[in-house]
């Protein structure tokens, strides 16, 4: 098949590549402890809060992106740090925070004039006009996300697993939750703008869920979230340009497809092994 | 002997409810201290307290003798179990290690040495490749006690350890701890509703019953008032 | 309570529609609403009781019918509002009927930004005249010239559109955007390539269709590419880059930004503006 | 202010007090046990869904609503059924129906030509535009909601709180789970046609949520729950009236606002009380 | 006496791998039955498979004498503690009345009558109007307890009931079995660590141990290989 070969040649292709990939590995890797700690919807609420956040500024006529990356940011690390509190549930923060900026971003958009943009363009970024810039950023995230992530990852699982031991035997588990919190607010912030919010819930959620029917430890479980979601990115977006299908959707799409196979294969795998007994 | 934890008039609230009301108390190095007291009596309030997961309403609770928090193996009566959570054995063993290991980011020969050593003192460490959630609430017990011993290095704390222990791991895990105690040097501060363990192992009793503590040792709390109730009705008395 | 209940009151769903109501009820006294906020999607769009309340005042509610407004049908079978007269845009007679059917099982999507071609609109502007005059019989005779007046202003930049078109040497334009130009392109017979067929709020651009795009321009040495407006631009900036191609809005006039708005941009500058654009573009 | 009470002169605004408290009421006594049991993004989740069905039926040309009824009551019945297999979170759950819904539902846009149709429309639900009809069939649902809702509530109670034993002591929980999924997928459904999706997920987070900060039993907070919502929603569809805004929007912003205070109040008494002593 | 539950070779599996392979006993009614072994001999897995919980791989597990599910009260090794729930205590109490309601949909007067003297006999129905989630781990058993003894009529199915009790409270709890046991004809099916209590309480004993099981009144069971094992070893012996 050299016409996907071909697919190669296009700068903004290998762009794409280049940036997804890097996405979609700092994004998977975070996605364990995110959906271990309840957060699976984190993606879909940070973007009503970007939709309250455009509202607001086009009242106030100051540049959409100004409001919004700040607020966003700070909005996945309160989300991210109110956890620990332990008062409210992960998902019921996300659903507040979000509910919220919709109902907020509603009434400002009425009370205003109106828009000046469609909040939808600032909403879905695309995988396919990357620049070359946002290629080099994303590639910068993911390498600090990777290596911190790497050199933490004792301490993000014990803490994930058990807080109260961590702290009461002299884990600094402040540091570690911040640290964390600060990096994947950062993701979902920049991947959101650059390859779109629907993408980065499915890679936050997708290969997680998919490792975790199979995994049964931690360290095996981040792994294989990283390997399904690089594979799914390189698969998806191939199949976006041989099938002239959406891109971002596709990876998604092939990501449930894996999901949905493990799930299956888990199922079958254990009334197998009942019907043997 | 030195001081390694000091709690002056500590007392500690829930809602504006008074569960311990200044209790006072030291505990020196190599102590093997028992905890015991009715249910709701504020044992594990306290545990809290002197592990700084809970702040006291009046008075405090001070480290002495250059005890550090990342000397102490801690654990909890009640983990939250997360049925889900994709953590082998080995994993949460080895999350015991963490506390020793400065900044160095990965678990070297040593530290695996000592997870092994310890799940294998608790007879779990066959379980090892084993996802946590899926292990019988005993053995559940076993491998978070051997994560407590890892994270031990002066000071042991453990809330109700033997509960949920079948009798032959009780034993044992009586016998680690006399162990680490006498040969270690390290320092137990015990929960426990085995009062025959505590009068026979423990060399200080704390009994905290309704507001009012008794702090003494075993023979005291023989003759005691408090003692002679709960010892007193005791089957095996 | 003002006055306000007394003059004739006339709502429009899109902008468009709702600058021809403007036009042609200018200097009767009628007052004209938009419905949709300036530059917003219908899906952040929610009433408020004073926009409902100005529904069952109208005396004449104009929008596209079909499937792109819906939630506009859906809020006036719950109105009680019984003199309420409609102009419905997909029914007006002749308005689609150039360019029938595409073929596609039976019924394709239709597009329903009706007023991008120039003709449409003419016949929009007529219908909403005709419906005034049923409705305010007083004002009648002005409702008529200026309908008749502004179709003639329709008419001559339609025919100066012609003109460039037939003049020009290209006959193909590039849309990196959405696409709701299908009758103004059929209007005039332009060739396009567009990233998207239609104008549905929540799609995303497949890889092929930019690789397609970009080598377009390309190929076709296009000086210009086109987006509409709100449009970020992010396919057209990825797939002129390396190229001469120049980035330019062509508006269509579904909704403008706030400030457009503020500054009474209308829908015949607009046009006008896309005349020009479309000069560039076609060289 | 004669202004305010002219508000009930307008039939719309009447039937708008009527369907509201409606459903106010039916989703504030369910988003108890949704809440509890993870599901609050369930709204939200639903409504991408229907985004995908709504693709599917606009590409075959089907009615739009005869696709999305019955499979977005679908979705929300398996939903709340998938938690008790115990599998997979009830917030995972939702995103990754969600995230699927909306990955098919972008591709099958793309593959149809020239789809305009703004999908949302179909969604698209609003207090202030319901029919004569609407109004009745949005307090026969109510009635019927907190008929079986009060019938059901201490059995409901005892297989949220504890579904192993109500199972192991003989209470049909299948039947109690299933009317359960029922009733709350009929709700959501109906009322998001109805009152929109923001008004919707809106009451069925912030008065549960709002009423568990002080409530410590099962049947307080549910009381609590049902009397912040409705009054909440009263006093919103007021306040929307006299300053002239978005129904939806402000019935979630007052809801939003109560939740703070609430929060607020119980951090300061527990503040409070802890200096007391 | 009257058969109430006839395990035939029922055999337990957790993905693939067997648990308990094919035990075989009887209960009758109005046994004391206490069931032992070591952690993860398959206690907890063979008590969910006598309520249902859990399906076996092969054999079955019947109910005889015209016992009900609903005549069944039990109390859960380990409960999904839900810290945030807001469930009042005498709420989590009385819903071990519900499996005794039919179709009635509330609680009427005896209903609540028998909540509180659960309540009592376990201690706690001083905490009645508390939140379950805030209790001690010891308060949280009692409560539980509590509705496991309200939702008993005629099998009362205990899994580790003593484990986090207090002394005095353990006291109390095997009296009260005993008293249900002797005076209301309730059969006791109970999963202990106290080889004590078993052998001073129980008229049958069920000792899992790795696949093998011991079956057998509390002298057989003294005198076989397995008991000597256990009880041998016991520090009390
Ligand atoms: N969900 C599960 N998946 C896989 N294995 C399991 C699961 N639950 C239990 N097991 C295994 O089955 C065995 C028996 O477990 P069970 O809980 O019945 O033990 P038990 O006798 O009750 O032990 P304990 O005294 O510790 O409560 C254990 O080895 C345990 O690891
Ligand atoms: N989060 C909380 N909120 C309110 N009250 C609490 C909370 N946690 C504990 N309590 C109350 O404080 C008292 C002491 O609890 P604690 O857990 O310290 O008891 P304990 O001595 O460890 O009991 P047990 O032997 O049952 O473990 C109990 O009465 C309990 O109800
Ligand atoms: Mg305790
Ligand atoms: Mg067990
Ligand atoms: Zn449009």
């Amino acid at each position: 098949m050299p016409d996907i070969l071909r697919m190669f040649s296009y700068p903004f292709m290998a762009r794409a590549f280049a940036a997804g990939v890097a996405v979609a590995l700092a994004s998977s890797l975070l996605g364990v402890s995110l959906v271990l700690k309840r957060y699976s919807m984190i993606g879909d609420g940070l973007s009503h809060v970007s939709f309250g956040c455009l509202a607001i500024a086009a009242a106030l006529n100051w540049s959409p992106l100004a409001v919004s990356l700040p607020v966003v940011t700070a909005s996945a690390f309160l989300l991210l740090r109110l956890n620990e509190s332990k008062r409210v549930y992960g998902d019921a923060a996300i659903a507040l925070i979000s509910t919220a900026s919709l109902a907020v971003g509603v009434i400002v958009v009425s009370l205003t004039t109106g828009m000046n943009v469609d909040v939808y363009n600032y909403m879905f970024g695309s995988i396919l006009s990357i620049t070359q810039t946002d290629m080099i950023l994303s590639i910068v995230i993911a390498v600090i996300v990777c290596g911190v992530f790497a050199l933490l990852f004792h301490r993000i699982f014990a803490v994930t697993f058990d807080e109260p031991f961590s702290k009461a035997t002299g884990l600094n588990t402040d540091v570690y939750n911040t640290l964390f919190a600060l990096l994947t607010a950062v993701t979902i912030v920049v991947g959101m703008r650059l390859v779109g919010a629907l993408l980065i819930s499915g890679i936050i959620i997708f290969p997680p869920l998919a490792a975790m029917r199979v995994a049964k430890t931690f360290r095996k479980a981040t792994v294989l979230s990283a390997i399904i979601s690089v594979i799914c990115f390189f698969a998806g977006l191939t199949m976006s340009f041989a099938l002239n299908l959406p891109a971002g959707a596709s990876v998604v799409a092939l990501n449930a497809a894996v999901f949905i196979i493990m799930f299956a294969a888990g199922l079958i795998s254990s009334a197998v092994m009942k019907r043997k007994v | 002997m030195r001081e390694l934890l000091i709690c002056k008039g500590a007392t500690f609230s829930y809602e504006g409810m008074a569960v311990i009301k200044e209790a006072d108390f030291t505990a020196f190095e190599g102590e093997y201290l028992c905890v015991t007291g009715e249910n709701g009596s504020g044992k594990s309030t306290l545990i809290k307290g002197i592990l700084g997961l809970k702040q006291p309403a009046a008075g405090k609770i001070e480290y002495a003798g250059g005890l550090k928090k990342r000397e102490i193996g801690y654990l909890p009566q009640q983990a939250a179990v997360k049925k889900d959570f994709p953590a082998g054995v080995l994993e949460v063993a080895l999350s015991g290690c963490l506390n020793g290991m400065g900044l160095r980011p990965f678990y070297n020969k040593a530290d695996k040495e000592r997870a092994r050593e310890c799940l294998e003192l608790m007879g779990v460490y066959r379980l090892k490749n084993r996802s946590f959630g899926e292990l019988s609430g005993g053995e559940q017990r076993r491998v978070l006690l051997a994560r407590a011993l890892c994270s031990a290095k002066r000071l042991l704390v453990l809330d109700e350890p033997v509960s949920g222990l079948d009798p032959s791991a009780s034993r044992e895990l009586y016998d680690t701890v006399k162990m680490l105690n006498e040969d270690r040097g390290i320092t137990i501060i015990m929960v426990t509703h085995d009062i025959d363990a505590a009068l026979t192992y423990a060399n200080k009793i704390l009994c905290l019953d309704c507001g009012k503590a008794f702090y003494g040792t075993p023979e005291e709390f023989s003759a005691s008032h408090e003692g002679k109730k709960l010892y007193g009705g005791h089957r095996h008395a | 309570n003002e006055g306000g209940g007394e003059g004739l009151l006339i709502v429009a769903i899109a902008y468009a529609p709702y600058d021809f109501a403007k036009e042609v009820t200018a200097g009767t006294g009628a007052e004209v609403k938009m419905l949709l906020k300036p530059g917003t999607e219908s899906h952040t769009f929610e009433p408020t009781p004073q926009d409902i309340i100005a529904l069952e005042k109208c005396g004449l509610l104009i929008y596209t019918g079909g499937e792109s407004d819906s939630w506009a049908q859906k809020i006036l079978s719950g109105l009680s509002n019984k003199s309420l007269k409609t102009v419905v845009i997909s029914e007006i007679e002749g308005i689609c009927e150039e360019h029938g059917e595409e073929g596609h099982e039976g019924h394709s999507h239709e597009d329903p930004h009706y007023w991008t071609s120039l003709k449409n609109s003419r016949l929009i502007v007529s219908a909403i005249a005709q419906s005034l005059e049923e409705i305010d019989p007083e004002n009648a005779p002005a409702y008529r010239e200026n309908a008749s007046a502004y179709n003639q202003k329709l008419l001559e930049l339609d025919e100066r559109f012609e003109e460039l078109i037939a003049g020009a040497p290209r006959d193909t334009i590039i849309v990196a955007d959405r696409f709701p130009l299908k009758h103004f392109v059929e209007d005039y017979g332009l060739k396009y390539y567009s990233a998207f067929d239609g104008c549905a709020a929540e799609s995303e651009v497949p890889a092929a269709t930019v690789a397609l795009l970009s080598d377009k321009v390309r190929e076709l040495n296009v000086p210009v590419v086109f987006i509409i407006e709100l449009s970020n631009g992010n396919i057209a900036k990825t797939i002129t880059q390396g190229t001469n191609a120049k980035i330019k809005t062509f508006y269509t006039c579904h909704n403008v930004a706030a400030a457009d708005f503020e500054r009474g941009l209308s829908y015949y500058d607009m046009m006008s503006e896309n005349y020009r654009s479309l000069g560039e573009a076609l060289i």
